[in-house]
């Protein structure tokens, strides 16, 4: 049988692995543009896809993401793979209005996808 | 206006824990239906997918309080949320009322200071 | 309708939340006890259940796995729901043989879950 290296190709459907997908966030949206002066949107990404064996070094795996994905591997029903996620995130600055009515510029951390990894 | 940003040089407040009850999804060590945070306490109801409102009550903390105590009022399911953290197990006299169905722009949770 | 408390019961299927499930890892039964002494089998757990609105405090959300908590609520597809991973791991030590056929006593890092968040 040949052996294909096109990314999971051949008859099977094509996993998509973990990696970092976009998430439009629109304040607005969300109904908080009653508090929230500025951005009304960013760009937060999200990270999403199946954590396979073996899970590849810019994933950044712990000991415990590979031993819970060969766990699996062995038997699904032990534990579930581990979970793509985000490995580092980057703040965002927001204006608001605060519940005292004063306008307040405040950096939020953790706001936006930098990378993503198995977990 | 007031500049607020994260790692200013202001004395870090004491860590104020508040006791809130916990209903449904409690922290595994929790006893007797409580819980502790450094942010709120919260009671919300909310109509799950057959239509059965249920009421869930328990701590958030104060990362993300502004987000989770607003919440949006364009969510699937319809609900409603309430924030305290006057005192403790204040969230014991919070009772959120489902919003009506289906009028858009219904912004809902509220948080009471 | 009357209120149900009694975890989404009434119609609704119960919905298991983020928490801490066990996971017996079998170092035998991994076929590593050719290279592991001992131990040879420890409790790893594993994290496992749903992370929805709100995120409770103990799960220590970041503000973006709450963004897209709410992201999710609003519309399924914009983005999966936050998924619940570990937050704290602590380490194991194994006595093992090495390449050299040395006897080895190391430490591994993140090896077992001592607690489970959304991410």
């Amino acid at each position: 049988t040949a052996l294909t290296g096109r990314g999971g190709g051949g008859g099977g459907r094509r996993k998509t692995r973990c990696s970092r997908r976009p998430l439009h966030v629109n304040f607005k949206e969300l109904g908080w543009d009653d508090w929230i002066i500025a951005p009304l949107d960013y760009e937060a990404h999200h990270c999403e896809g199946v954590c396979d064996f073996p899970l590849r070094s810019h994933l950044e795996p712990t000991n415990h993401a590979i031993i819970q994905t060969l766990m699996n591997s062995m038997d699904p029903d032990s534990s579930p793979p581990s979970c793509c996620v985000p490995s580092k995130l980057s703040p965002i600055s927001i204006l608001y209005i605060d519940s005292g009515n004063n306008v307040v510029y405040k950096q939020y951390e953790d706001m936006v996808v930098e990378s993503c990894g198995c977990r | 206006g007031e500049k607020e940003a994260s790692g200013s040089t202001a004395p870090a407040l004491p860590q104020r824990q508040l006791w809130c009850y916990c209903y449904h999804h409690c922290p595994e060590d929790s006893t007797n239906n409580t819980c502790r945070t450094d942010g709120y306490c919260f009671t919300m109801v909310e109509e799950e997918e057959g239509g059965v409102p249920v009421l869930t009550s328990g701590c958030l903390g104060l990362v993300g309080s502004e987000f989770q105590c607003r919440d949006t009022g364009n969510s699937r399911l319809r609900r409603s949320l309430e924030c305290c953290t006057d005192q403790d197990y204040c969230n014991k006299d919070l009772h959120p009322t489902l919003p009506p169905l289906k009028t858009p722009n219904y912004a809902d949770g509220n948080i009471h200071h």
